[in-house]
């Protein structure tokens, strides 16, 4: 099955972040798929390669980087609200890139489920 | 329908409103901050366990042990595993997260 | 909101799209921000309703002037959807009950439900989409 | 004491449990999503009002006007501008936020 | 925490600082930058008092295990407080009762404040600061 | 009198930041002393100057640095929120720095008022 997951919140203020990529690693881990993930309000902050968190920590952005280049998940910034939040391309982490909202309904369109994380 | 809920019941409305919109027989999965309603002794209990007639109540094991609350949950609420929960949204045609 | 002109993902399908607001306007971006996301899925030609319960209901009051906190006021927005052939807005007796408001308190035509018929419209969407 | 409420009584319990400790003489002052509660027919109004006996209710204008609620103020809340938030901070010799 | 040593703003003075903690742990990060707050006061040697109450009594639970959510346990810590000579902890009476706690299900001694020693406790402080 | 501010949540997201900045500009013109302004948790996301937000809307970050030069703010971002949130010197506004939380305390300690914003 395909699963879209909008995320709209940001790493480590909101365990909105956590659940949405632990639920997306089991999603591919039981045989499914996540074709896209899509960022929006505070999530678009989740893209940002300069974290650079405790080394006991998880590290958001590498870890989304990492289940994109090895399951091909496309990670996309929502345009709009990366740039009311200063997220450019200069600071987007491996695997991320921006576009527009209407990424956001095909997935809703096109994808067996959506599901959203969030506060 | 799956209903996802993540605030807790005691300083958030979200669940008090899902359970008021959630039709018969339609699924209710608590994560995050939201499992401590199905526990014992919260002030939720007895609004969840009212619920349960109707309602199928799942909560988030790994949210709970990560809350120190394993061992505190209220019968009749199912304990899943990530895996779970994806097998929930599939399960169900549509899915709703009261944020 | 540049983008609302008429967009295609090529398949031909029409989906029933929910948005659910439930937070009042200001204190957080999320009405805003909805916005935006209802009015592209419009463009995408899908089957919009959109849905006020609880402090959502807010988001539809007259007289917003928001001149004195210095932010945007979008609430003009809602009077222009019907432009957008998003027709579909519901709001939930008992949430405008619970806050002392009527239709003629708020800035748009709506279609007040109960909790039950809302729950039924609920169910049968396939997306449902919260802010 | 100044007490700071910022967010919605409807959805949180911020306003709750600042009523609930503000003693005898404090000052709350309510912004943001927290003026809903001092308009006329909103739940927490008579709450509000009970507690007006022993503590003084302001609102902030910009806020109630920006949510289209600056005609619908209970009766006994005073309303500020941003240059009456300051002087509330300044005249009280601690503030809290209730966050 | 890496400058938890002693520290010292020059001015000898010492402030009754109060941090209030009202949130439950993991779903927000509220609970574990609070704590660096609290350490960093302590080490500039203020007057500092935690209290814990609504859902913030919830981050003082035994037992927490959170490999399962893959984030840092950071509950040890408030054992570790004393040895930064933080030693006024107060949890709400009321707020443990409504979630069914009681003393032994914390993971440190704390004392228990009805809602009127908690009200006067908070009036008295120089500066509060709520997480 | 000195006014300490401590914002807690990032721009936009949040009305938060906008009430602070509102108040700590009204507190100027009455004649009263801003001397630091503390940015914690998702506040330190105000610090951007990356944000390019509409034209019609206010930018946050750029307020606060036109703040801080004609009053002298000295505008404080945390450094380990900061860094779990990819806010380094590369992206930082005029006027803003970043330091250890030392600097929070110290307002609680010399200033006459310590107000906080958040969420």
């Amino acid at each position: 099955m395909q699963f879209g997951i909008l995320i709209n919140e940001g790493p480590y203020t909101h365990q909105a972040s956590d659940s949405a990529f632990l639920f997306a690693r089991t999603a591919i881990e039981k045989g499914h798929t996540v074709p896209r993930v899509f960022f929006y309000h505070d999530g678009v902050n989740n893209s940002n390669r300069l974290a650079t968190p405790p080394q006991d920590d998880r590290n958001v952005s590498a870890r989304w980087s990492k289940l994109a280049a090895e399951h091909g998940v496309d990670l996309v910034v929502c345009v709009a609200a990366a740039q009311r939040r200063g997220i450019t391309d200069d600071v987007l982490a491996p695997g991320f890139r921006i576009s527009g909202l209407g990424q956001l309904v095909e997935m809703g369109i096109q994808y067996d489920r959506l599901v959203t994380f969030g506060d | 329908m799956l209903h996802i809920v993540n605030k807790s019941a005691t300083e958030r409305g979200a669940l008090e409103s899902c359970l008021a919109m959630a039709t018969k027989g339609s699924a209710v999965l608590l994560i995050e901050d939201a499992v401590y309603a199905v526990t014992n002794g919260s002030t939720a209990a007895a609004k969840i366990q009212a619920a349960a007639a109707d309602l199928k109540i799942y909560a988030l094991g790994p949210d709970l042990a990560a809350r120190g609350m394993a061992g505190r949950v209220l019968d009749g609420v199912n304990v899943v595993d990530y895996g779970g929960f994806v097998d929930l949204v599939a399960e169900h045609s549509n899915c709703q997260s009261w944020l | 909101m540049s983008d609302m002109d008429e967009m295609d993902d090529g398949s031909g399908i029409v989906k029933k799209f929910m948005f659910l607001n439930r937070k009042a306007p200001h204190g957080t971006v999320y009405a805003l921000e909805g916005l935006e996301v209802v009015l592209i899925t419009a463009a995408f030609d899908q089957d919009v309703s959109m849905v006020f319960t609880d402090d959502g209901v807010y988001q539809l009051m007259k007289g917003i002037d928001s001149k004195g906190i210095e932010v945007k006021d979008f609430s003009k927005t809602y009077r222009a959807l019907e432009g957008y052939d998003i027709e579909k807005l519901y709001v939930d007796q008992k949430s405008m009950d619970a806050r002392g408001l009527t239709e003629e308190d708020l800035i748009v035509d709506v279609t007040v439900l109960s909790v039950d018929e809302m729950a039924n419209l609920m169910a049968e969407q396939d997306v449902v989409i919260s802010f």
